[in-house]
């Protein structure tokens, strides 16, 4: 199964596709492709989403990363496509029309890395508070220290 | 609800009714523990115990406490540099402390099977200083000061004899200059002045 | 007797008021025994004064008015609502002599009083100005209305029965053939009554998990205190008139009669009690449905076979 | 006060300090009500849902959550590779040896650590104790969001055994802190073997028994949660549900059959499905994984084998990541784990369950009555820890 899904992206895509686990394929893509691809991994048969887990390698100078998981539930395989971000321009397209489930994640992952999704519906923010808007908590240049609630008492 | 279920389900939701009034006879499961206190099993993980005279000082245990409640507290002596104190209202008592401790075969720190941490007339400030200390920290400090001095008088005997013994050299190459025959006789004594400090 | 003193003292308000309390302790022993829970256990011996000791509690709480509730409303309902159902109390025999009233009508006074309390319940959620508050209102009524009709139907068969309205010439008259024939009626009574007090699985005005407490949720303290009580109440004197209508009243050998009336009572309750913790509520439009679908239908035939039997009889 | 609507004679005030716009304003404008279904409510734990309601009808759902957050990925970041499991169990703490076991599986196989096969038939019995635990709390919520506390009651006294053996295992009832990379962090004792088996026998021979006599094919239960919020199969997979939610659709996707970890390849167990993908069945299928827990718990105690519970697991870990998934007791969790080769994780990211299904709820929510809410919110499933992280 996964070694056809890897002739295939050769072939159409051509992109290599490396073995991540020993169910898992990983497809490193470039922004531009993310859409295509997506769209021929849901066509076959990678139709369960899991998550989109963005890595920010900024200290190593190697800008964000974003993964998305997706599971084939009937032959029970993974793919994880990689994207990398760079620094200056943070901006993915949205694949949340193309995976509905998906729209939430992307919506969480904007809000701690400030990520932008470029068509995803609903960037609002979600788990934190509206005042910490921006705040980006799991950057790794987040500083837990600068960043304080702030009190009632000090207005 | 169709017109066929209309009377049926009044009647089994009757029979359901019928049978939980079973549970009316059945023993209670509420254990009743005011007066009797509860027994708690062996490795409870409760307020800790630290035991100043085994503590080697070593962090070990504030390295890996997840939320950082663990100070060492300087002592003042040489043998446990520093004793754990643990903040106890930031404490989660998972134990990894104890899990850390390099001390054998019995922890330093260690979590206990106490769990009653009832503090009267709290306030923010009494919170914050409720801490888990060595008990027998004042036994220890004595015994390492002890042992500190026993060292530093062995120390100090040590370098007297030293001394001594240049000083007889000293004496001995100023009197007369024969080296070989000179270290023999000290090397044979040395010996017996240790066993001697030993008695 | 003076009716006075019957009304203060022995049938009346300071009696009622132990016996609330006694059913609140049952209702929470019951209810923990069927859980396997000990339920109250160390205020009092067996915890028996815990009831007590939670009316006092309420009593002490701050008397507290949402800021834009209607004030006058707000504040005055709950009395108005205790002075209804307590009037019920009065027509209700206990025993042969412990009654504050005894009219030619009594069975009409006690149902028209129970048809007035959804306005009252209405405008309890209303005044309080909540959204849940008022969807609870807006529940009440639309509960107890339908479930009014099997109410007066089915106590109209026992009336058309016995051929009287007076509660203690219908005990004097009941009888084990009445009460087999009574039978279908009583049901569709306890059930009826289920419904008119929304007690649990037809408790959706005030559904927790839906809207909160329904009309009750801005209450506290004394108001709350007094608005459930008269709920109790309610209960109470309609399981009462089940008792006098149905079970023979005071009636039963050796015990005196006041000791039958509550043991009668203390049967239902546990019924009460034990639906409660076994059935999931209900939903409005599937209560809806049993009341105007089975339950009227089921009461107007019941009426019909008592009228025949009636005709029989005589 | 301009967000605000009239009904019967005075206005109830929605929002007063926040500008509405977009849908709700519009839904505002045809006079629906918004209810505030939850942080303060007797039934939504702490997370609010906006519920219009038009009439009894409910027209839009729209959940707001945040309000346990913890930033767990971020502390985890702050921890070694030991210590990260205080977090990683606080993702939710009535299960919390799934999301453990997940965290040291995906540590174990960056720093390639073989475990020694008793730890992986220790975590097998803590996992499936943890399942059972967390669906006897399901359970009884299911029934108690309609009023009926028995359930959960019964659930509570047979839950108390567990955690009593849970205690004896490693000294704390809920917050057990027991799985750590590398194996189990305490010898599984005789004790805890005989408490562990004892516990299971309470759970089939009363708990299961009693419960099944009144609240499995109770009338009224059947008539509150059949029919209501039905997902279909491709419905459910397209909406991302997972776990118990995802198998009453009819999908048999479990991971501890598809992709076996710990000593779950070993052990003899059935997934449990159900074709109707209403509440009442994802309620059953909640139950019957009851069942075919404790047959789980029954072997892995009969094959545990002999040797060592624990391994070393090195201070630093060479660079690498993972992606882990257990089947923990709300569903699918995975785990992304990154490793930089310092003494702590790089970088976590836990997908939760519950997250999948909270926002697949307001799809489910169109259409229902107001009194339908709580009853498809409690048969989702979910666990407000593992919502917000």
């Amino acid at each position: 199964m996964l070694e056809e899904i890897r002739e295939k992206l050769k072939s159409q895509f051509e992109l290599e596709s490396e073995s991540y686990d020993t169910n898992m394929l990983l497809v490193k893509c470039d922004r531009n492709q993310l859409r295509d691809l997506m769209k021929f991994l849901k066509e076959n048969g990678f139709n369960y989403p899991h998550t989109v887990s963005v890595v920010d390698y900024t200290p190593k100078g190697e800008g964000f990363q974003a993964n998305y998981v997706l599971e084939n539930l009937n032959s029970k395989k993974f793919v994880m496509v990689r994207v990398s971000i760079p620094e200056e321009d943070l901006t993915v397209p949205t694949v949340s029309d193309i995976f509905p489930p998906l729209q939430p994640h992307e919506r969480e992952a904007w809000e701690m890395f400030g990520v932008e999704f470029i068509g995803n519906p609903r960037l609002e923010v979600m788990l934190l508070p509206e005042w910490a808007e921006g705040w980006f908590p799991l950057r790794k240049s987040y500083d837990f220290k600068k960043h304080r609630k702030p009190s009632k008492e000090k207005k | 609800m169709e017109a066929k279920d209309a009377l049926k389900i009044p009647f089994e939701a009757t029979k359901k009714v019928i049978r939980v009034t079973k549970a009316l006879f059945a023993p209670k499961a509420t254990e009743i523990w005011w007066d009797k206190g509860i027994k708690r099993e062996l490795h409870y993980r409760g307020k800790h115990i630290i035991n100043a005279e085994l503590c080697i000082g070593c962090s070990m245990c504030a390295r890996a406490c997840p939320v950082n409640c663990i100070d060492m507290v300087p002592t003042g002596v040489k043998k446990p540099r520093a004793v754990p104190k643990v903040r106890a209202n930031e404490c989660i008592f998972c134990g990894l402390c104890e899990d850390a401790c390099p001390t054998k075969p019995e922890k330093a720190i260690k979590l206990t099977d106490h769990y009653s941490m009832i503090l009267e007339d709290v306030t923010w400030d009494k919170l914050t200083e409720y801490t888990f200390e060595p008990e027998n920290l004042d036994e220890a400090l004595e015994k390492a000061k002890k042992m500190e001095e026993l060292l530093e008088k062995k120390k100090q005997e040590a370098l007297k004899k030293k001394q001594q013994a240049q000083q007889a050299k000293a004496k001995a190459e100023a009197g007369k200059e024969k080296p070989l025959a000179e270290k023999k006789p000290q090397q044979e004594g040395k010996p017996q002045k240790e066993t001697k400090g030993e008695e | 007797m003076e009716a006075w003193i019957k009304a203060i003292f022995f049938p009346g308000f300071l009696f009622l008021l132990v016996v609330f309390l006694g059913i609140f302790y049952m209702e929470r022993k019951i209810l923990a025994d069927v859980h396997l829970r000990t339920g109250p256990y160390y205020v009092g011996k067996w915890g028996i004064l815990q009831t007590t000791a939670d009316v006092f509690k309420l009593l002490q709480k701050e008397f507290i008015i949402q800021r834009r509730a209607n004030k006058l409303l707000f504040s005055l309902i709950p009395f108005v609502a205790f002075l209804m159902v307590a009037a019920l109390i009065a027509f209700i025999p206990f025993s042969e002599h412990s009654y504050i009233v005894s009219t030619s009508f009594d069975l009409l006074v006690v149902l028209a009083l129970v048809t007035g309390m959804p306005p009252v319940f209405f405008y309890a959620g209303w005044a309080s100005k909540s959204k849940y508050s008022f969807i609870g209102g807006l529940r009440v009524v639309n509960q107890m209305i339908s479930g009014e009709i099997p109410l007066w139907l089915s106590a109209l068969a026992a009336a058309v029965f016995y051929g009287t309205l007076n509660h203690l010439q219908i005990v004097h008259e009941s009888s084990w053939l009445g009460f087999f024939i009574l039978l279908p009626a009583f049901l569709i009574f306890v059930t009826a009554t289920l419904i008119v007090t929304d007690r649990p699985p037809f408790d959706i005005p005030e559904a927790e998990q839906e809207i909160v407490y329904g009309f009750l949720t801005e209450f506290g303290g004394f108001n709350y205190a007094i608005l459930v009580l008269s709920k109790l109440i309610e209960l109470f004197a309609l399981y009462s008139v089940a008792v006098v209508l149905f079970l023979g009243g005071f009636k039963g050998p050796v015990l005196p009669g006041i000791v039958w009336f509550f043991i009668k009572i203390f049967g239902l309750y546990l019924f009460t009690f034990v639906v409660r913790a076994s059935t999931p509520r209900i939903r409005m439009d599937q209560l809806l449905r049993f009341c105007w679908k089975v339950l009227t239908p089921l009461a107007l035939l019941n009426l019909a076979f008592i009228i025949l039997v009636k005709m029989f009889i005589s | 006060m301009g967000n605000s609507i009239s009904l019967a004679g005075y206005t109830f005030v929605v929002e007063e300090t926040k500008e509405i716009s977009g849908e709700d304003l519009g839904l505002l404008q045809e006079k629906l009500l918004q209810l505030n279904w939850g942080v303060q409510h007797p039934a939504s734990g702490p997370m609010r849902l906006k519920v219009w309601v038009d009439g009894d009808e409910v027209v839009k759902v729209d959940p707001d959550i945040g309000y346990v957050l913890r930033l767990l990925e971020k502390l985890v970041e702050y921890r070694t590779w030991q210590n990260a499991i205080v977090n990683v169990e606080r993702a939710c703490f009535i299960d919390n040896f799934g999301t453990m076991t997940g965290y040291s599986i995906a540590a174990e196989k960056i720093a390639d650590v073989e475990l020694p096969k008793k730890a992986d038939y220790v975590r097998t019995i803590l996992c499936e104790g943890g399942r059972i635990v967390s669906h006897l709390i399901g359970l009884g919520s299911f029934v108690g969001v309609m009023g009926v506390h028995t359930p959960m009651q019964w659930a509570l006294i047979a839950r108390e055994k567990f955690l009593d053996a849970f205690e004896v295992y490693s000294g704390q009832r809920i917050a057990t802190a027991s799985i750590v990379p590398g194996g189990v962090r305490f010898e599984p004792t005789g004790k805890f073997i005989e408490k562990m088996v004892s516990a299971v026998d309470f759970l089939e021979k009363e708990f299961i028994p009693r419960y099944a006599e009144v609240f499995i094919d109770n009338p009224t239960l059947k008539i509150r949660s059949q029919g209501i919020g039905v997902v279909p199969k491709e419905k459910a997979i397209e909406l991302g549900l997972a776990g118990p939610a995802l198998r009453a659709s009819g999908v048999a996707s479990d991971v501890r059959k598809d992709y076996p970890y710990a000593a779950y390849g070993e052990l003899d167990f059935k997934v449990v499905t159900k074709e109707e993908g209403d509440a009442y069945a994802r309620y059953l299928v909640i139950w019957e994984e009851l069942i075919e827990s404790a047959k789980i718990i029954r072997q892995a105690i009969e094959g545990l084998p002999e040797g060592e519970w624990r391994t070393k697991f090195p201070i630093k870990v060479p660079a690498g990541e993972a992606y882990v998934n257990v089947e923990w007791a709300r569903g699918c969790f995975g785990f992304h784990l990154v490793s930089d080769g310092g003494t702590g994780p790089y970088r976590l990211k836990m997908r939760a369950p519950s997250f999948a299904n909270l926002w697949a709820m307001p799809e489910m929510m169109k259409n229902v009555k107001l009194a339908d809410v709580p009853v498809i919110f409690a048969s989702l499933y979910m666990c407000h820890g593992d919502i917000d992280r």
